[in-house]
């Protein structure tokens, strides 16, 4: 009764959201929270009402529950649906084929799967943001005369993401001190705090690493570096809520920036949705991506290099995965080095003319078609080697 | 002065679902008293004592403790208006010692000096000791130490007496108690309860043998079909009397016995042995055989192998050594299917009753195919309309007490159980029927039911086997007595031609008619077995 | 003297219920339940009306895709009936199988290892026949390994089979995450380690009535809910299988072969469940490392709740496949509910059936009552 | 790197990370030793976790968490107690729903609040309380083995207390006698006067509190972070549950289990440091696909149980009437 009075009393836009989500809406950190409030947030600009957002949660990577949950959201009636999660690619991709669903646009966050009609994907520079983090931590590192550098990571080389994450992190932080060493805690499963924090403890106390970044869902790498008394690089939010005396900054996303965009052009134009939004890639350019304010526990020299380097980023001067190599001096001048990239087992990876792109394909390093064209390609999908420098274990 | 009565019932009456059990009953046991509580199987005796000792509640009624009304809601306002009951399957806790199952109820008391020292809070190594000093001054002789899943039945059911005296009762309830004792040991009981009666406690005692009622007690109260019939003097009644009580009809006492020619023996037995659970040799080296149409009584001191020598004919036993010759063939190795196929059907009835050859939860009828439901191989499903009828056959020539072939046989009273296990093995038309104890714990009416039951069988020219414990039944029933004592056979003798004393000799051990005789013992002069195949 | 009064309420077995108050009762729990959960709700700012509303009906009033949620509706229930079915098999045997989990995990990757090695080389139906009886195999072996280790060695059944869920649950794991040549599982366009879709061929068949596309999955789970109720109720297996459960000594004596039955139901057991585990992957087309969707322990409270009877699992698994299913469906909408809330909802409603089924059990007798009905026998 | 120091925290580590197990199974045990099976472990832990939280945190003392964690836990654990003792409800499916129910409750309350309630640093008492180690005298100066089981938390050695306590209750008391009859055979222990729905009830809302403080001391653990996706008990409740048969009834072995699982389940964290710190001994640690060491304590417990009844023809302790309600009419 009172919802549908409510209803007729305002007239409201009737576009309907969908999302699937990972984890649960009522999260307050990480991941689902992350997109969550993008959604929410962009949603607030275009003046949809919150009602408007359907949401179907702690839906785990499963193409048969995902498949349900679509079709919970296409009952709704949602225009747009969208998936946040990467194993959900296969339900999102024969969902949008179905042509009872033709006029529904599906949206898949960190995948790679499209059609040209309604089903995009979306993800976004994040190491240029850890690039930067690791500027911070490296300073840090050098501030306290410990280049040991710890990373809890839920997952290694097998994922692009988290390995390139590592890799930018590692380069961010050796453009200020060439002689910082990255220790990487894998724990192999994205959702476990104990071991989250297990790991950050081990890297701590076994290798003395003086600053803990991380790769996963829960604060707890930043409550064992308080507790460690070392400091720490969150992710996807501004940790230093939880970890103030520790956290320096996190690569964090903006969201709301691509759900803006797709929301309004799936509301105002969902013809062309593919062609105005397309496969979506954004960066530090787009605000897409960037790194939460510097804690107190930085320095005004640390804040003003980095502002530096991501001001190059988001010109389009610079950028992480490339020939060019910065070397920060601490004054903050920068120099570019031009120089083939190598992983810590000394293979080039990026070749010096920067043209030539590899991976490793069953142990083997294999140059990847495309020349310099298939950057974004190894970034997102295949990058599977350490840079020098990085230790796992 | 205490009232005249130490225990009064009026009107109780007690329902399960649609059975009633207890009807209107009127009972009354004065101080100082034994008074046997006598009835057919399912008569409710059970049922009315578990009134008293507060694990039933009766629907209505009142019960009078020493003249006073009282609400007997659970077993501790049992013990503390100082009842205490045995019951008719022992309440004890089989990982326990003696000593810990006796020192589990026992209540803090400050007057006994003996108790007080044992620790409120903890358990103490000298509980042992005070327990054994305890049941001394009973009359008592316990390894406190011992574990109840060690005990035999005996050391079990003194036990139990024991911690109903521990507890100090007054009243003292025994259900059936001398059903899996030996005569001896029965003697020993009764001393036992002569003793206490004299020092003021009240006994109600619960048995079908009519010869201990008659020894033992006061008085004689009866109940049939759950209605009190009536209470009689012990010295002014005899069996006879008793039974038509307890039947509502005149019964005739005398065990038939009918005369057959011989026929070949069905299933013979050479130089058997058999180890038990415990790995120790169990029947050693037997000779015996069954003829067709003659019934093979068993006599021996509960353990001395009955239940391995059954066992190992139904193949649930590993045989050491030896051969089991059924018709000209060897059952060696087979498997019980096999054996039951053969028509040599198995009954026994352990000392609980309920341990072998019945599924508790399932119902009478289900029961009634558990061994030949694998007949007709080619037929994959089960055929419960045969059964049902069976069951209810059975139901009506055995008088099962019952609502329905349907109910679980958990359900039925002790003796209704049994009825129901033996019945089934004579439904199986078997031509070798070897049956332990089929009367345990059954009443008058229904083991006289039991016995002509077996007879018939055997003038169909069935072998049986029937393994006992009261020597007069055997002695009345068989053709012929083996006596076996610590599982070796101390002679095979004819029924009519022997004495109860020449019978108690030889299950001691003391008389050895084997030696006597110097020659292959128990070896058929027309046997099937071929003397090349040995 | 000691003088104890009677107890004010006492509790006694109930003899016969009329089946129409048997129903008033689980009605009265349900709709307790739903009143705690209202108050919940409304706590939290939801209208418990709609909720319930969308949460009964699946969400198919005034959906243009309401034939959806049927489908949706059965790929929940068949699992979950199928593998209800199946723990009854070895609970009435009084083995405690809870590992369906695991069983299920194994039933699917069975199937999955013949969709991928053979669906290009197989017409449908053969392969579909080989992926589900190699489920059922698998699954078979996994489960009557346990048993095995109960028969010949007394091994707890119960510690076995919950470390098996775990081991078959990393097994899974291990073949989604590592990436290999070997590794047939994964998918070559993904260099991120995702599961290989199946072929065509391994798709599991619907039959389409207009635009409504039914499993046949319901089918053969149907078949085999009759086929369990015949099973245990009127065939010799089903009886031993009862024996055995009462008292393995009896059945001993009564010739019947302990262990083998014992391994051949256990057997039967994990194969059914692993046939679940089938059926579902061959319909989701893919493997996924939360396969099982927590059937193998919906499946314990279904089959319990159901007291092993066969027609009431299949009614009692369609009504919380309806919950479950339908919470998720009604939630949608309502930003402040999570499937967390759904969960707390579920354990609601199951405490009150579970009291409802004390009271169609016993009766209470009130002290009153009691002596008035004493005073009316006299 | 120091080896010694490596090998040291792996050690430390596993007690830390594992005593919460040892509380799941004490609990337990004692529950199960009157006779009914509580699968709902998962979901006491929970419940017992968010509320001594909370309450703990509201009052600032560490020992009112852990009272208010025990009384909370114990508290819902009568719902086991009036469903499965009272109302003869199944046992495992009351079990089961105290799991569900107990998580969805966490959730319920730890994501209501999560917005405004500040991190487990914000209350010092019980911060301080818990992360500053208590050395034990003398013990704690041993090398590797002074650090790595004689310096930890208060709660450490609480549950290593509670487990021998309860071990000397069960055994060498008269409650504790009695306690055991009632899960042995109830039909026994009632008609020796003992109240069978008493001490049910005592001894499930007991095992319930002792499981309780262990979810909190995970909660502890974790900072008290409501933000994770993923409830703070995660799994271990179930872990307990195996513990229980691992440890054969006994809660002394219980702690000898917790170990022996806490070894494997630690050893994945710490497999890159032992490598490293050992190349030549243990740096086959490093080439060990992750979820075989995710899977391996299960398997070890497997295995163990395995083992077990191959060699030993020693009997279980599992407590005859387990399982089986009891009541008093019932033939
Ligand atoms: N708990 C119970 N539930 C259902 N029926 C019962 C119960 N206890 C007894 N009965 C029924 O009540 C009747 C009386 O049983 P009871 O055990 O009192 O007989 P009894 O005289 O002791 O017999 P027996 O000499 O065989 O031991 C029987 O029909 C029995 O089936
Ligand atoms: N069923 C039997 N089993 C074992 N030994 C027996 C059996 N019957 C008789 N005997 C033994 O054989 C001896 C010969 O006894 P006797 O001739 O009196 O018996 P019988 O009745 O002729 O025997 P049968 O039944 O074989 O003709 C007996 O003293 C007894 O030791
Ligand atoms: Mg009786
Ligand atoms: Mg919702």
């Amino acid at each position: 009764g009172k919802k549908d009075d409510a209803k007729t009393d305002e007239p409201k836009s009737d576009f309907l959201v969908g999302a699937v989500y990972i984890n649960s809406q009522n999260d307050t950190a990480g991941y689902t929270f992350a997109h969550h409030n993008g959604i929410t947030k962009a949603m607030e600009q275009l003046g949809l009402p919150k009602e408007n957002l359907r949401i179907v949660d702690n839906i785990p990577e499963d193409t048969q529950q995902v498949s349900e949950a679509i079709d919970k959201l296409a009952n709704q009636g949602c225009k747009i649906i969208f998936g946040i999660s990467f194993g959900y690619i296969e339900a999102f991709a024969e969902a949008a084929e179905k042509p009872e669903y033709a006029d529904i646009i599906f949206s898949h966050a960190t995948g790679y799967k499209s059609n040209d009609k309604n089903f995009n994907n979306y993800f976004g520079r994040i190491y240029q943001a850890r690039y930067l983090a690791g500027i911070a931590a490296g300073l840090k590192s050098l501030e306290l005369g410990n280049n040991n550098l710890g990373y809890v990571a839920a997952w290694g080389t097998e994922y692009a993401e988290t390995c390139s994450g590592i890799n930018a992190f590692a380069m961010g932080a050796q453009a200020v001190n060439p002689n910082a060493v990255v220790h990487v805690n894998k724990i192999s499963t994205w959702g476990d705090e104990a071991k989250e924090k297990a790991a950050a403890e081990a890297l701590i106390s076994t290798y003395k690493c003086c600053v803990i970044a991380q790769h996963c869902d829960s604060a707890q790498p930043q409550l064992a570096a308080a507790d460690g008394k070392v400091f720490g690089c969150g992710y996807n939010s501004d940790m230093t809520a939880q970890a103030p005396s520790a956290h320096l900054t996190a690569p964090i996303w903006h969201w709301d920036v691509y759900y803006k965009l797709a929301i309004e052009t799936a509301m105002n134009d969902p013809a062309n949705f593919m062609s105005t939004v397309g496969i979506y890639y954004g960066g530090l350019k787009e605000g897409f991506v960037d790194i939460s304010p510097l804690s107190e526990n930085c320095t005004a020299e640390t804040k003003a290099i980095v502002d530096k380097v991501k001001a190059m980023m988001v010109n389009g001067e610079w950028d992480v995965f490339t020939n060019e190599k910065l070397s920060i001096a601490k004054d903050g001048t920068i120099t570019k080095t031009t120089a083939a990239l190598k992983d810590n087992k000394g293979a080039e990876v990026i070749s010096a003319d920067g043209n030539t792109y590899f991976t490793y394909n069953d142990g083997v390093l294999t140059a990847v078609d495309g020349g310099k064209d298939a950057c974004d390609g190894v970034i997102k999908g295949s990058m599977n080697y350490y840079v020098a420098g990085v230790e796992e274990g | 002065m205490a009232a005249e009565y130490a225990i009064e019932l009026r009107n109780i009456n007690k329902s399960f679902g649609s059975v009633a059990a207890n009807k209107n009953i009127n009972l009354k046991v004065r101080q100082g008293e034994i008074l046997a509580l006598l009835g057919e199987n399912g008569s409710g005796k059970t049922t009315l004592m578990n009134m008293l000792s507060g694990i039933y509640k009766p629907d209505s009624g009142e019960i009078l403790v020493d003249g006073n009304a009282v609400s007997i809601n659970s077993p501790e306002d049992a013990k503390k208006l100082g009842i205490g009951m045995v019951h008719q399957h022992f309440k004890l806790v089989d990982i326990f010692s003696a000593a810990d199952n006796i020192w589990l109820g026992a209540e803090q008391k400050e007057d006994s000096s003996a108790k007080t020292k044992l620790s409120k809070v903890f358990l103490r190594k000298d509980r042992f000791s005070e327990i054994e000093k305890t049941a001394e001054q009973f009359g008592f002789q316990i390894d406190a130490k011992k574990l109840v899943k060690n005990m035999a039945v005996s050391e079990k059911q003194t036990l139990e007496i024991i911690k109903v005296l521990y507890y100090g009762a007054k009243t003292i309830i025994l259900d059936e108690p001398t059903a899996v004792l030996t005569v001896q040991e029965i003697e020993k009981l009764f001393e036992i309860l002569r003793k206490m009666k004299a020092q003021g406690h009240s006994i109600i005692i619960i048995s079908h043998k009519l010869n201990e009622v008659l020894d033992i007690s006061d008085r004689v109260a009866i109940l049939r079909k759950g209605e009190y019939i009536g209470t009689v003097n012990t010295s002014e009644t005899d069996e006879l009397q008793l039974t038509e009580l307890m039947m509502g009809k005149k019964a005739d006492l005398n065990i038939r016995r009918s005369k057959i020619e011989k026929k070949q023996p069905l299933l013979e037995i050479r130089d058997l042995t058999v180890k038990n659970d415990e790995g120790a040799v169990a029947i050693d080296h037997v000779n015996f055989y069954v003829r067709g149409g003659e019934m093979l009584g068993v006599a021996g001191i509960a353990g001395c192998g009955q239940k391995e020598l059954c066992e190992a004919m139904a193949g649930l036993r590993k045989i050491e050594s030896g051969m089991m010759i059924h018709e000209g063939e060897s059952i060696v190795g087979l498997p019980p299917q096999k054996i039951i196929e053969k028509g040599i059907s198995m009954s026994f009835i352990p000392e609980d009753r309920l341990g072998m050859g019945l599924a508790p939860s399932l119902s009478i009828t289900d029961n009634m195919i558990l061994k030949k439901y694998k007949q007709n191989r080619f037929n994959p499903f089960i055929d419960r309309k045969t059964a049902k009828k069976d069951a209810q056959e059975i139901i009506k020539e055995l008088e099962v007490v019952t609502p329905s072939t349907e109910i679980p046989v958990r359900r039925l009273s002790g003796g209704n159980v049994q009825k129901v296990l033996l019945g089934r093995e004579i439904k199986a038309k078997p031509n070798v029927l070897i049956t332990a104890y089929p009367v345990r714990g059954l009443d008058i009416h229904s083991s006289y039911t039991i016995y002509n039951i077996l007879d018939d069988l055997k003038q169909k020219g069935v072998g049986i086997l029937f393994v006992g414990e009261d020597l007069d039944v055997l002695m009345a029933l068989c053709d012929k007595i083996m006596v076996l004592c610590h599982g070796r056979v101390m002679g095979v003798v004819h029924a009519n031609k022997t004495t109860k004393e020449q019978l108690g000799l030889m299950m001691t051990g003391a008389l050895d008619l084997t030696a006597a005789e110097g020659k292959a013992v128990g070896i058929a002069k027309d046997s099937n077995i071929k003397e090349d195949v040995q | 003297m000691n003088k104890t009064k009677a107890p004010f309420i006492r509790v006694v077995k109930r003899d016969k219920i009329h089946p129409l108050l048997k129903v008033a009762f689980y009605l009265i729990a349900i709709l307790a339940a739903l009143t705690v959960g209202g108050v919940l709700l409304i706590s939290i700012g939801v209208n418990p009306f709609v909720l319930y509303k969308d949460m009964f009906t699946i969400g198919m009033l005034g959906s243009r895709f309401a034939y959806k949620s049927i489908e949706g509706l059965i790929t929940v229930f068949v699992p979950l009936l199928i593998t209800s079915l199946a723990l009854s098999l070895s609970f009435k045997m009084r083995f405690w199988n809870i590992g369906g989990e695991g069983q299920f995990i194994i039933g699917a990757l069975a199937a999955a290892t013949v969709a991928l090695k053979f669906g290009d080389s197989m017409s449908s139906f053969p392969l579909l026949l080989l992926m589900f009886v190699s489920a059922m195999l698998a699954a078979g072996v996994f489960g009557g390994f346990v048993a095995l280790l109960n028969v010949r060695f007394k091994t707890n059944e119960t510690l076995m089979t919950l470390m098996l869920n775990y081991i078959a649950l990393y097994l899974l794991r291990f073949f989604g995450e590592t990436q290999a040549p070997w590794n047939f599982y994964l998918s070559d366009e993904s260099v991120r380690p995702v599961f290989r879709k199946f072929s065509e061929a391994a798709f599991m068949p619907t039959i389409t009535i207009g635009k409504f596309s039914l499993n046949i999955s319901l089918l053969f789970a149907v078949a085999i809910c009759v086929g369990v109720y015949f099973y245990l109720k009127k065939t010799k297996h089903g009886y031993e299988i009862s024996v055995v459960g009462d008292s393995a000594n009896t059945a001993r004596y009564a010739g019947m072969n302990v262990k083998k039955i014992i391994l051949r139901t256990m057997f039967l057991s994990a194969a059914l469940i692993g046939l679940a585990g089938g059926f579902y992957v061959s319909g989701a087309k893919v493997l996924s490392t939360s396969i099982t969707n927590n059937v193998g322990w919906t499946g314990i409270i279904v089959a319990w709740l159901s007291k092993l009877n066969t027609f009431a699992i299949f009614g009692v698994s369609l009504l919380i496949s309806i919950m479950q299913y339908g919470a998720q469906a009604a939630s949608t909408q309502f930003p402040s509910i999570d499937s967390n809330f759904a969960d707390l909802l579920q354990g609601i409603i199951l405490f009150f059936v579970l009291a409802a089924d004390f009271f169609i059990r016993f009766k209470l007798v009130f002290r009153k009552s009691a002596e008035k009905q004493g005073g009316e026998a006299e | 790197m120091n080896q010694m120091e490596v090998f040291t925290l792996f050690l430390f580590n596993i007690v830390v990370y594992n005593i919460p197990l040892l509380y799941g199974t004490v609990g337990e045990i004692i529950i199960e030793k009157s006779g009914s099976l509580n699968l709902g472990v998962e979901g006491i832990m929970a419940v017992g976790a968010i509320f001594g939280y909370l309450i703990g945190c509201s009052a600032n003392s560490l020992t009112v968490g852990i009272l208010a964690s025990f009384l909370c836990a114990g508290l819902f654990g009568i719902i086991f107690a009036v469903l499965t003792v009272t109302m003869q409800a199944n046992q495992n499916v009351t079990g089961l729903t105290m799991t569900t129910f107990g998580v969805g409750l966490f959730f319920f309350i730890g994501k209501g609040l999560s917005g405004s309630w500040p991190m487990m640093t914000a209350y010092s008492n019980i911060n301080d309380g818990f992360k500053n180690a208590l050395e034990i005298p003398l013990l704690s100066k041993i090398p590797i083995v002074g650090k790595a089981f004689f310096s930890h938390n208060i709660l450490v050695y609480l549950g290593i207390v509670i487990a021998i306590a309860v071990w000397f209750y069960l055994n060498k008391t008269k409650t504790g006698l009695r306690l055991r009859a009632v899960g042995e055979n109830p039909g026994a222990a009632d008609s020796l006067g003992i109240n069978i729905t008493l001490y049910k009830y005592v001894h499930i809302i007991l095992g319930s509190g002792i499981m309780g403080i262990g979810g909190y001391y995970m909660g502890l653990n974790l900072g008290g972070s409501f933000e994770g996706s993923n409830c703070w008990i995660n799994g271990y409740g179930w872990i307990a549950v195996a513990l229980v048969i691992f440890a054969n009834w006994s809660t002394a072995k219980a702690i000898l289990g917790t170990l022996v699982f806490g070894f494997f389940n630690t050893l994945q964290i710490y497999s890159g440091p032992l490598a490293n710190a050992f190349p030549d001994s243990l740096g086959f640690l490093a080439k060990i696909p992750p979820q075989l060491y995710q899977a391996l304590p299960f398997i070890i417990t497997a295995l163990v149980l395995i083992f077990a009844s191959v060699n030993k023809k020693k009997k279980m302790a599992q407590p005859a009437a387990l399982g089986l309600n009891y009541f008093r009419e019932e033939r």
